[in-house]
C-alpha cells in the first residue's frame, strides 16, 4: 500500500471558479523521496494540502475523487484522530508556522508532542534529538520570534521531525535557508526516507532535486503530466514544455540552444561546454 | 539633481537603546552603482538602509540622500527621490487593485493623474504585471505579490533604490524580471543598494560588495573579488561555471552567458 | 476549538489592542479598540466576536490595570450589534455601515458613561475626562457631563471602526472572501 | 513579564498571584470610606515589594497619574458643597474625600494587576492549566495573544514606515488624516487575515485543536503555601463583601 494515494482528485477553492486540481493522480511510496514541481499555480501546493486533509476540511471548497493518506481518508479525520502526529507539514514561511505560545525553541519543538499527551521524558528526549539533527541545540533557549529566517525554518522542521512522522509533506521548505541549510535539509530528507517515511516535497527550486529525489513529478494546470527519475526528466525538454523549470545550469544550456540531454550541475556544465 | 551622489554616510554612529549597531561608518554610493550589502544577521545592514531613507537618524555623523541631509527630515521627504522595498512587502499592501496600490505613492507626491497612469502602466509592464493590474494584490500568489511591492518602490523612478531581501520567496520567473528591471534602472543612472542572501541574484545585478562587521564596513570591493574567494560567500552556480569556462568578467546571468555558449557540445568550440 | 479559530482569535484580539496605537500616529482622538471585535464578528459570527472582545479586554486589563475590565461588557455588546448589522446587510454600503456604527456608538457611549460614573466617579480614559472637566466647568452636572462626553467620543469612534471594517470587508479579495462565508452575507455580495 | 528571580512571585504557582490580585480588586471595590481603602493601597504596595514585583508599583503610576489628576480636578476643584483651602486653592471637602477614596481604590487595583502581569510566565501558565486538565484553547488564546502583541506592534510600526516611505504624510487637515486611516490600518488587517490559513494549517498539523490532555512540560509545584495564600485571599474578599453588604 502506498503512503499516499490520490486517484482522479479534483479540488476547487471556495470563491474561485477555476479548479486548482483536475483529475490529479499521485501515489507516493514509503521509503522514497518524491519531488513535485511545476509553474506557479500548477497545483503542487494544493495537492499537499489535500493529502494532509486540510483541503477541504480547513479551507472549504469542493474535493472529488479518492484520497487515502496512510490508508485513511484525511478529510474525515481531524488531527487528534488517527492521523494526528503521523503526518508532518512544512510550509515556506516559517514565521506563520510557529505555535505562538512558545518562549523558547525547545518549547516550540515540544508543542506538538505535548498536545498529543506524550509522557514528559519522551518529549524531552525527542526534542533534544530533533534539535541535534537540525544542528540547532545552541538555539534551544532562544525566543523563536527573534530567530533569523533560516534558524526559524530549521526550528519549524525540528518541530515536525520530533513526531517521527510517517509522511512528510513539504512546500518550498528551503525558501529561507542558505546553501548549507539546504544541504542539511536535503540530507535530512534522505535520512527520513531511509527510516521508512514517505517524503513528498513541492519546490520549484530544482537545483538540488537530482541528488535528493527518487522521483520527480511535474505538474501542469492542476495535474501531473510527467513522472519519472529526476535525472532523466530534468535533462530533457518536456519539463520546460510543462511550464516548469530544470536546474540553473540546464536553463543556461537551453537558452544557449544546447540540445537535450543537457548538463544539470556546474561540473557537468564545464564538461559539456569545455569539451 | 542628476549630478548629486545618491547616498553619502559620513562617520555615522547609531544604536537602539544602549546597544550600538553602527559606529564610525562611512560609505559613498555613486550614481549607477549596484551595491550588495553583506554581513551576518544583526550586523546592521537593515539599519544602514533605514538611515538612508530617514526612517532613523544617526546619533553622530551625517547621512545625505540624493543631496539632502536626512537630519530633521522624515521618510516622506525622500519619497520623490528614493524607493524602498521592505523585507515584508505585506506591510504596505492595502488597495483593492494592483494599479491603485502602485499609484498610491505618486498620488501622495501630487503627480497629475495622466502622469501617474503612465508611470504605473510602464512599471507594471516592465514587471510583467500588466494583466494583473485590476486584481486584488491578495488574490495573487505570494511571489507575484512581492513584485507589486517592488513596482510601488520603482514607480517614482527613484535615484536611489533600496532593496531588503528582494528575491526572498520569489519563483524563478519573477526573479529574472526583478533582475532585468534593476539593471535597467541602474543603466539610467540610479544607484541600487540591496541587502540580500541571494548571492546568485547579487552576482547578476550588482557589482560592488560592502561587508558590515563589528559596527562598520570591513570590506568594500568588487563583488566578483569576494564571491568564491571567501568561505561565507561561495560563488553561485552561473559565476562558478563562467569562471571555469574562462568567461571571467561576463555578467553571470543566463541572458548574457547563453549567447556566448551557443555552440552545440558535439563541435566543442566555444564562440566566446 | 478548531485550529482556524485558534489562528484567527489571537489576531483579532491583537488588532483590538494595537490599531489604536497605529492611528495615534495621525493624532486623531480615536481609540479604535473594537476593530478586531467587529471584524471577528463579521467574519466568524457573534460568538467569536464576543470572545475576541472579552479576552481582549481581560488582557488589556492585565497590562494596564484591572480597572478597565468592566468596560469589556461594551465589547460584548458591540459584537452583538455588529452581528445584527451583518445579518441585516449593514455592511453593504458606507452609508449603512456608518449608520450602524453610530447606533453602536450610541449604545456603547451610554454604557460606558454608566460604568465610568458608577465605578470611577466620572474619570475614565483621559480623552473623555478632559471633555467632562470642561463641561463641568461650564456648569453641567456630573452625570450629564459624563454621558455627553462619552457619547460624543464613542459615536465618532464606533462610526470610524465600523467604516474601517466595512470598507475592508467590501474590498476583500475573492480568495479570502471564499474562506469566510459569513462575510459574503454581511456585505451582500 | 519578569518578576525578580527567586522571589515569591517568580516561584509561586501561576494561579496564586491571579487569585490574590482578583481578590484585591474585589476588596478595593467593596471597602467603603477613604481610610480603609488607603490602608488597602498601602498594604498592596507592601505586598508587591515583598513578593518581588515592586516595579509594578512604579509602572502602575503611568496609567494612574492622569486618573488621579482628573479625580482631584473633577471632584476637588469643581466639586460642590463645603469648601476648604489647600495651598491657596479652594477645594470641595466632600469632593476631595471622594477623590482620595477613588484614587486609592484605583491605585490598589492597578498596582495589583500590574504585579500579576509582571510575574506572569506564559509557559508556567500553560503548564498549570494543562495539569488541571482544563481546556488548552483557554490558555492558548491568552498566551498566544500576549506573545503576538509585540509582533503586531512591530508590524504596525513597519506599516507606518512603508507608507511614509511612499510619501504618506501623517499630518495635515483632519480630512487628510482621516483619509490616511485606510492605508495604515488595512495592511495590518489584511496581513493578519492572510496568515490565518497558514497558521491554522500549522496548528492543526501540530495537534493543537481538540487537545484532550496536554502534557505539562515542567509543571509548576502547587505548595501548601500557595494554597493557603489563595484561601486567605478568597476569605478576605468574602469578608469585605459581607461587611459592605451587611454593614
Amino acid at each position: 500500500m502506498s503512503a499516499l494515494e490520490m486517484q482522479g482528485v479534483g479540488f476547487t477553492y471556495p470563491g474561485e471558479s477555476a479548479p486548482a486540481l483536475v483529475q490529479c493522480t499521485v501515489h507516493a511510496e514509503s521509503g522514497a523521496v518524491t519531488w513535485l514541481t511545476g509553474a506557479l499555480g500548477a497545483g503542487t501546493s494544493t495537492a499537499l494540502l489535500v493529502a494532509a486533509g486540510l483541503a477541504p476540511r480547513h479551507t472549504g471548497g469542493q474535493r472529488s475523487g479518492q484520497v487515502r493518506t496512510l490508508g485513511l481518508d484525511p478529510a474525515g479525520h481531524s488531527s487528534p484522530g488517527s492521523l494526528g502526529g503521523r503526518v508532518a507539514l512544512v510550509l515556506s514561511s516559517p514565521a506563520t508556522q510557529l505555535s505562538g505560545i512558545a518562549e523558547t525553541v525547545a518549547q516550540e519543538v515540544a508543542f506538538a508532542p505535548a498536545n498529543l499527551g506524550w509522557p514528559r521524558e519522551r518529549i524531552h528526549e525527542g526534542v533534544a534529538r530533533a534539535l541535534a539533527i537540525l544542528g540547532i541545540p545552541h538555539l534551544a533557549g532562544r525566543d523563536p520570534g527573534t530567530l533569523s529566517g533560516g534558524e526559524m525554518q530549521r526550528t519549524v522542521i525540528a518541530a515536525m521531525l520530533v513526531l517521527e512522522p510517517e509522511l512528510w509533506l513539504l512546500d518550498e521548505p528551503t525558501s529561507a535557508l542558505d546553501a548549507a541549510g539546504r544541504a542539511l535539509m536535503h540530507a535530512l530528507l534522505r535520512t527520513e526516507a531511509a527510516r521508512g517515511a514517505a517524503v513528498l516535497i513541492a519546490s520549484e527550486d530544482t537545483d538540488g532535486v537530482a541528488a535528493v529525489a527518487d522521483r520527480l513529478i511535474v505538474f501542469e494546470a492542476g495535474r501531473p503530466v510527467l513522472d519519472g527519475r529526476p535525472d532523466d526528466l530534468l535533462r530533457g525538454d518536456p519539463v520546460w514544455n510543462a511550464g516548469a523549470a530544470s536546474t540553473t545550469i540546464a536553463a543556461l544550456g537551453r537558452a544557449a540552444g544546447i540540445r537535450a540531454p543537457r548538463a544539470l550541475t556546474v561540473d557537468e556544465g564545464v564538461a559539456q561546454w569545455a569539451r | 539633481m542628476g549630478a548629486l551622489t545618491p547616498l553619502v554616510l559620513e562617520a555615522v554612529r547609531f544604536g537602539y537603546g544602549s546597544e550600538r549597531v553602527l559606529d564610525g561608518l562611512s560609505l559613498r554610493v555613486e550614481a549607477g552603482e549596484g551595491v550588495a550589502l553583506l554581513g551576518a544577521n544583526g550586523a546592521g545592514k537593515t539599519t544602514l538602509t533605514r538611515l538612508a531613507m530617514a526612517l532613523r537618524h544617526p546619533q553622530q555623523g551625517r547621512v545625505v540622500t540624493c543631496g539632502r541631509l536626512t537630519a530633521g527630515k522624515k521618510p516622506e521627504d525622500f519619497a520623490d527621490v528614493a524607493g524602498y522595498l521592505f523585507q515584508n512587502p505585506e506591510a504596505q499592501l492595502f488597495a483593492r487593485t494592483v494599479r491603485a496600490e502602485v499609484a498610491f505613492g505618486p498620488e501622495r507626491m501630487g503627480w497629475h493623474p495622466p502622469r501617474v497612469m503612465e508611470a504605473v502602466d510602464r512599471v507594471l509592464g516592465e514587471l510583467g504585471l500588466a494583466s494583473d493590474a485590476a486584481r486584488h494584490p491578495y488574490d495573487l500568489p505570494g511571489p507575484t505579490r512581492r513584485l507589486v511591492a517592488l513596482a510601488a518602490a520603482l514607480v517614482g523612478s527613484p535615484r536611489l533604490l533600496i532593496l531588503d531581501e528582494p528575491t526572498a520567496g520569489l519563483d524563478r520567473g519573477a526573479r529574472v524580471r526583478v533582475a532585468e528591471v534593476v539593471l535597467a534602472l541602474r543603466a539610467q543612472g540610479a544607484a541600487v543598494l540591496a541587502v540580500t542572501h541571494d548571492l546568485g541574484f547579487a552576482a547578476e545585478v550588482l557589482d560592488r560588495a560592502v561587508v558590515l562587521e563589528g559596527k562598520r564596513v570591513t570590506r568594500d570591493a568588487p563583488l566578483s573579488d569576494l564571491l568564491g574567494h571567501h568561505p561565507d560567500f561561495p560563488a553561485p552556480p552561473l559565476l562558478d561555471l563562467a569562471r571555469r569556462l574562462g568567461l571571467e568578467g561576463v555578467r553571470p546571468a543566463i541572458g548574457t552567458l547563453a549567447p556566448l555558449l551557443t555552440s552545440p557540445p558535439e563541435t566543442g568550440t566555444l564562440q566566446a | 476549538m478548531n485550529a482556524r479559530l485558534l489562528a484567527l482569535l489571537p489576531a483579532a484580539i491583537a488588532i483590538n489592542l494595537v490599531v489604536g496605537g497605529l492611528v495615534n500616529a495621525l493624532g486623531l482622538p480615536l481609540y479604535l479598540d473594537s476593530i478586531g471585535t467587529i471584524l471577528a464578528t463579521v467574519l466568524a459570527g457573534p460568538a467569536v466576536g464576543m470572545l475576541a472582545g472579552a479576552i481582549g479586554q481581560l488582557l488589556f486589563g492585565l497590562i494596564n490595570g484591572y480597572q478597565w475590565i468592566p468596560f469589556g461588557i461594551i465589547q460584548v455588546v458591540i459584537a452583538l450589534l455588529a452581528s445584527v448589522a451583518a445579518a441585516q446587510g449593514g455592511f453593504r454600503s458606507m452609508g449603512r455601515t456608518v449608520a450602524w456604527g453610530l447606533l453602536t456608538g450610541l449604545v456603547a457611549g451610554a454604557l460606558s458613561s454608566v460604568i465610568s460614573y458608577v465605578l470611577f466617579k466620572g474619570v475614565t480614559a483621559t480623552g473623555t475626562t478632559a471633555v467632562v472637566t470642561l463641561l463641568r466647568q461650564l456648569g453641567w452636572s456630573l452625570p450629564a457631563a459624563v454621558t455627553a462626553s462619552s457619547l460624543a467620543l464613542d459615536l465618532a469612534d464606533k462610526a470610524v471602526a465600523f467604516a474601517v471594517v466595512g470598507a475592508l470587508v467590501r474590498s476583500l479579495p475573492g480568495r479570502m472572501m471564499g474562506r469566510f462565508p459569513r462575510a459574503v452575507r454581511a456585505v451582500g455580495r | 513579564m519578569t518578576a525578580a528571580p527567586g522571589s515569591f512571585a517568580a516561584r509561586a504557582h501561576p494561579f496564586t498571584p491571579l487569585v490574590v490580585t482578583l481578590c484585591i480588586a474585589v476588596v478595593a471595590i467593596a471597602l467603603p470610606g477613604p481610610a480603609a481603602v488607603l490602608y488597602l493601597y498601602a498594604a498592596t504596595l507592601i505586598l508587591v515589594v515583598l513578593t518581588g514585583t515592586g516595579r509594578a508599583a512604579l509602572r502602575a503610576l503611568v496609567p494612574l497619574a492622569p486618573l488621579w489628576f482628573f479625580l482631584v480636578l473633577l471632584h476637588g476643584v469643581l466639586g460642590d458643597g463645603e469648601q476648604t483651602t489647600v495651598l491657596g486653592v479652594a477645594l470641595s471637602r466632600n469632593g476631595l474625600t471622594l477623590a482620595a477614596t477613588q484614587a486609592a481604590r484605583l491605585g490598589a487595583i492597578a498596582t495589583a494587576s500590574l504585579a500579576l502581569y509582571t510575574s506572569f510566565s506564559p509557559a508556567r501558565f500553560v503548564d498549570a492549566v494543562a495539569e488541571r486538565g482544563w481546556p488548552f484553547s483557554m490558555s492558548y488564546l491568552v498566551v498566544a495573544t500576549l506573545l503576538a502583541l509585540p509582533r503586531f506592534r512591530a508590524r504596525a510600526a513597519s506599516i507606518l514606515e512603508a507608507q511614509r516611505s511612499r510619501g504618506l504624510r501623517l499630518r495635515g487637515s483632519p480630512l487628510n488624516r482621516a483619509r490616511a486611516i485606510g492605508p495604515i490600518t488595512f495592511p495590518l488587517l489584511l496581513g493578519a487575515l492572510a496568515e490565518v490559513d497558514e497558521r491554522g494549517f500549522a496548528l492543526e498539523t501540530r495537534a493543537a485543536s481538540g487537545v484532550t490532555r496536554r502534557t505539562a512540560l515542567a509543571p509548576p509545584p502547587d505548595t501548601r503555601m500557595d494554597r493557603l495564600t489563595r484561601w486567605a485571599a478568597v476569605a478576605a474578599a468574602g469578608s469585605a463583601v459581607a461587611w459592605r453588604v451587611l454593614g
